[in-house]
């Protein structure tokens, strides 16, 4: 069980993980842009 | 008029509310709704991850492959389909690390040990090398025009010689192994069979969802540049009347006009900008 | 008037750098001109971007019929350019560069040993390596390269750098010769009273761009010219 | 474009002799590695003649990355890259040439680090045609493969890291390969060697292929 747990557990925070930094990254450089274009288009 | 935080839009949220509650379901049903198996007993509660990341893993790779192709033929060539190649190819090697991970647990569970040289799980770890080193190559910067090109080739290549790998990690396990590590596939049924086909749905979202936003980066990273560019060039322009308006005033009134557009002296130029990109 | 070089608005980068940021520039056949401006200006990104190695990415560029934008290698058999690097293999011999250089360029390797020696390089140091020899006899190799292939354009960053007074007047002498057979010489200097005095047509590029395009000036004497208000496109006296 | 590579590989052969980088540096690394393996296997003498196929053909391709590196070094001193590309030269004849030069090095190191596993691991020879015709097409694959991210690496930033890190999982299969044709050759083990020299030959054909399509872009791209 603990190995099924562990499997879980590993998938769930490395998508997590890529997920968040993938997410900041794209708001960093949204709130970098002029203002009055905040969109990442 | 919203203000968009991020790269999300409709799109995402929809994708990304979607790929919550799939990956929830599929947890529910995965971890506690379906039964043990008769072979595998709990163990199989992987075969609700593994199966479907390998799956996303290769559609990754196999995008990137497409992408770069469609940037390598003059005809549909455009940063787009660059853009597609290195999100998909970063989010694929996500998934080939959770293969591994995942894979390597369940073989530790079901076989004792957390590595052995199965053909399949030797071609996904070079795979995972060949993108790794796909995504170095990526990194190093340059000209985009010439970084998309390169890499373009490169990504064709790894794809192409994925046949390659194939045979030969399977002749050589085949020859390695006597005792065959195959799995007898467990029959699934029923409910198991639901929650693996769910699991491959949730994977499937997720993998969409996180290949969009990383797109939109990619989008923006590749804006940035241009309108560094642009400005950069404004510079550039700039050097030559600031070079002439830098000389030593000979009066307070800086005179526009036929001293700007005269030559400057060798001497007046030579000053304030040295060691540039000569090159 | 033969045009072999035109340039409009042309754009060229190195990384994202804007090196050339909006060239004009005509050449004639024939002519020998003079690139000057400070480090950093884009004459030698301006020479490179000629012989093809610098992409043009934006305005209008043709060097010898021949549209950078379309195909910037299609114009290389034809031009030779001799830079800060002199582009030779260190290990091997001035004779077997020049052999390797002639072979590619389709041309009788039996045209090194004259284009050598014209330039002083004979008896031992034909065959020692490159390497071996001092800044200056490399440079002399590298222009020898130049003189065997005889190329329709002769794009040369700082020929004299590292020259002796004597191999200074020789190359002096083969350029004004090359112009003569109706190549065309493009240059850039900073030794501005010699090259000056072999070009017929001076530049100025700063910034990426050319800020004003004379005729020679009058043989210098004018010192202290620099006080003098100045015109638009008037001639500025090169000071020794 | 074979007028082309003639002399681009003769031209690496010639800086070769004249320097004597590779012979004097990568065949001693390379028997230098053959030495360590020995160290590290204890002189277990049945083991070592087991695995010194294997050992052989990592002390090749470790070598060959080395002869890679060489081969575009002398392409990056004192604008040697730019008179590359201002020469004229047919870039699929640049690719052919440069990849003949390493072949021809690969070989030369072969014959002597095949003399020295025999002198210190004590091999017997079965099948000597498949042991040589496979060396060679092996060779041929670990230089083409080489020569195309050689090239690509020597444009970039951290190329002496890059060069490893992309090679390395893309020539795996030959290593594979190669050790299973000579570990039959040699009669250590009862495998169908020509039937892995059948991969050999598909991996060195495309990346020939490979090469010749697309040395153009990469010459005047990095």
């Amino acid at each position: 069980m603990s190995y099924v747990a562990g499997g879980w557990a590993a998938a769930g925070v490395l998508v997590a993980v890529y997920t968040w930094r993938t997410l900041r990254r794209g708001r960093v450089l949204v709130r970098s842009l002029p203002p009055g274009e905040k969109t990442w288009r | 008029m919203t203000v968009h935080k991020g790269t999300a839009n409709q799109l995402t949220r929809v994708l990304g509310a979607g790929s919550l509650v799939t990956v929830a379901l599929t947890a529910l049903f995965g971890l506690w709704l379906t039964p043990p198996d008769a072979v595998q007993g709990q163990l199989v509660r992987l075969i609700y991850v593994h199966p479907a990341a390998a799956t996303a893993c290769y559609v990754g790779f196999g995008l990137c492959a497409l992408a770069s192709l469609a940037y390598l033929w003059p005809r549909t060539r455009s940063r787009r389909w660059d853009r597609l190649a290195a999100a998909s190819a970063e989010v694929g090697v996500v998934f080939c690390v959770i293969t591994l991970a995942t894979g390597s647990i369940w073989g530790r569970g079901s076989w004792g040990v957390w590595w052995t040289w199965d053909a399949r799980l030797t071609l996904t770890a070079l795979l995972c090398a060949v993108f790794l080193g796909y995504l170095a190559l990526r990194r190093t910067g340059g000209n985009p025009e010439s970084r998309a090109l390169t890499s373009a080739i490169v990504a064709v290549v790894c794809v192409a010689l994925v046949p390659i790998d194939h045979y030969a990690t399977s002749w050589w396990t085949t020859l390695h192994q006597g005792d065959t590590l195959m799995r007898a596939n467990p029959l699934i049924h029923g409910s198991q069979l639901y929650t693996m086909l769910l699991s491959f749905v949730a994977v499937g979202l997720v993998f969409s969802w996180l290949v969009v936003h990383r797109y939109r980066v990619e989008v923006l990273e590749d804006r940035f540049e241009e309108e560094g560019f642009a400005v950069a060039i404004a510079e550039r322009r700039a050097e030559a009347s600031a070079a002439v308006q830098d000389r030593p005033a000979e009066s307070a009134v800086v005179g526009p006009g036929p001293a700007v557009a005269a030559s400057s002296s060798s001497a007046g130029s030579e000053m304030g900008r040295d060691g540039e990109v000569s090159e | 008037m033969d045009q072999v070089i035109r340039f409009r608005s042309a754009v060229a980068l190195a990384g994202r750098f804007p090196v050339l940021a909006g060239v004009d520039l005509d050449v004639a056949r024939g002519d020998v001109m003079l690139l000057r401006g400070a480090n950093g200006a884009g004459k030698t990104s301006l020479l490179r971007a000629c012989a093809g190695l610098v992409r043009v990415v934006a305005g209008e560029a043709s060097v010898l019929g021949h549209d950078l934008i379309q195909d910037q290698r299609a114009v290389r058999r034809q031009v030779g350019l001799v830079g800060h690097q002199t582009g030779l293999y260190q290990e091997m011999s001035p004779l077997d560069n020049l052999r390797f250089a002639l072979r590619a360029a389709r041309l009788g390797p039996d045209r090194a040993e004259p284009a050598l020696s014209t330039l002083g390089i004979t008896g031992r140091l034909l065959e020692a390596a490159v390497a071996d020899l001092s800044a200056g006899q490399r440079r002399r190799v590298a222009l020898s390269v130049l003189v065997a292939r005889d190329p329709e354009i002769w794009l040369l960053d700082e020929p004299h750098a590292g020259l002796d007074a004597e191999h200074r007047d020789l190359l002096d002498g083969l350029v004004l010769a090359a112009a003569a057979r109706g190549r065309t010489v493009v240059m850039a200097s900073h030794e501005a009273d010699r090259a000056a005095s072999l070009a017929r047509t001076i530049v100025t590029i700063a910034g990426g761009a050319v800020e004003s395009v004379t005729a020679p000036a009058p043989p210098p004497g004018a010192a202290g010219a620099d006080d003098r208000p100045r015109t638009a496109g008037e001639v500025v006296p090169v000071v020794a | 474009m074979w007028r082309d590579a003639l002399l681009v590989g003769g031209k690496d052969l010639r800086i070769e002799i004249r320097g004597r980088v590779a012979t004097m540096q990568v065949a001693p690394y390379a028997m230098l590695v053959l030495l360590l393996f020995g160290f590290a296997f204890d002189q277990d003498h049945n083991l070592l003649t087991q695995a010194a196929p294997g050992l052989f053909w990592v002390a090749v391709l470790l070598s060959s990355l080395l002869a890679v590196q060489r081969s575009f070094a002398i392409e990056a001193t004192d604008g040697t890259r730019d008179g590359l590309r201002l020469s004229g030269l047919d870039p699929a004849g640049i690719f052919l040439g440069k990849v003949a030069a390493v072949v021809i090095e690969l070989v030369a190191l072969e014959v002597l680090l095949g003399v020295g596993v025999v002198v210190l691991f004590g091999t017997r020879l079965h099948d000597p045609a498949l042991l040589v015709v496979s060396a060679l097409v092996a060779s041929v694959g670990l230089a083409a493969a080489g020569t195309v991210y050689g090239m690509i690496a020597s444009g970039v930033r951290g190329r002496e890291t890059l060069l490893p890190l992309l090679v390395l999982p893309v020539v795996a299969p030959v290593l594979l390969a190669a050790t299973q044709c000579w570990m039959a050759a040699l009669g250590s083990s009862t495998t169908d060697g020509w039937r892995w020299l059948s991969l050999l030959v598909a991996f060195g054909v495309i990346y020939l292929a490979l090469g010749v399509v697309s040395f153009s872009t990469l010459v005047e791209e990095t």
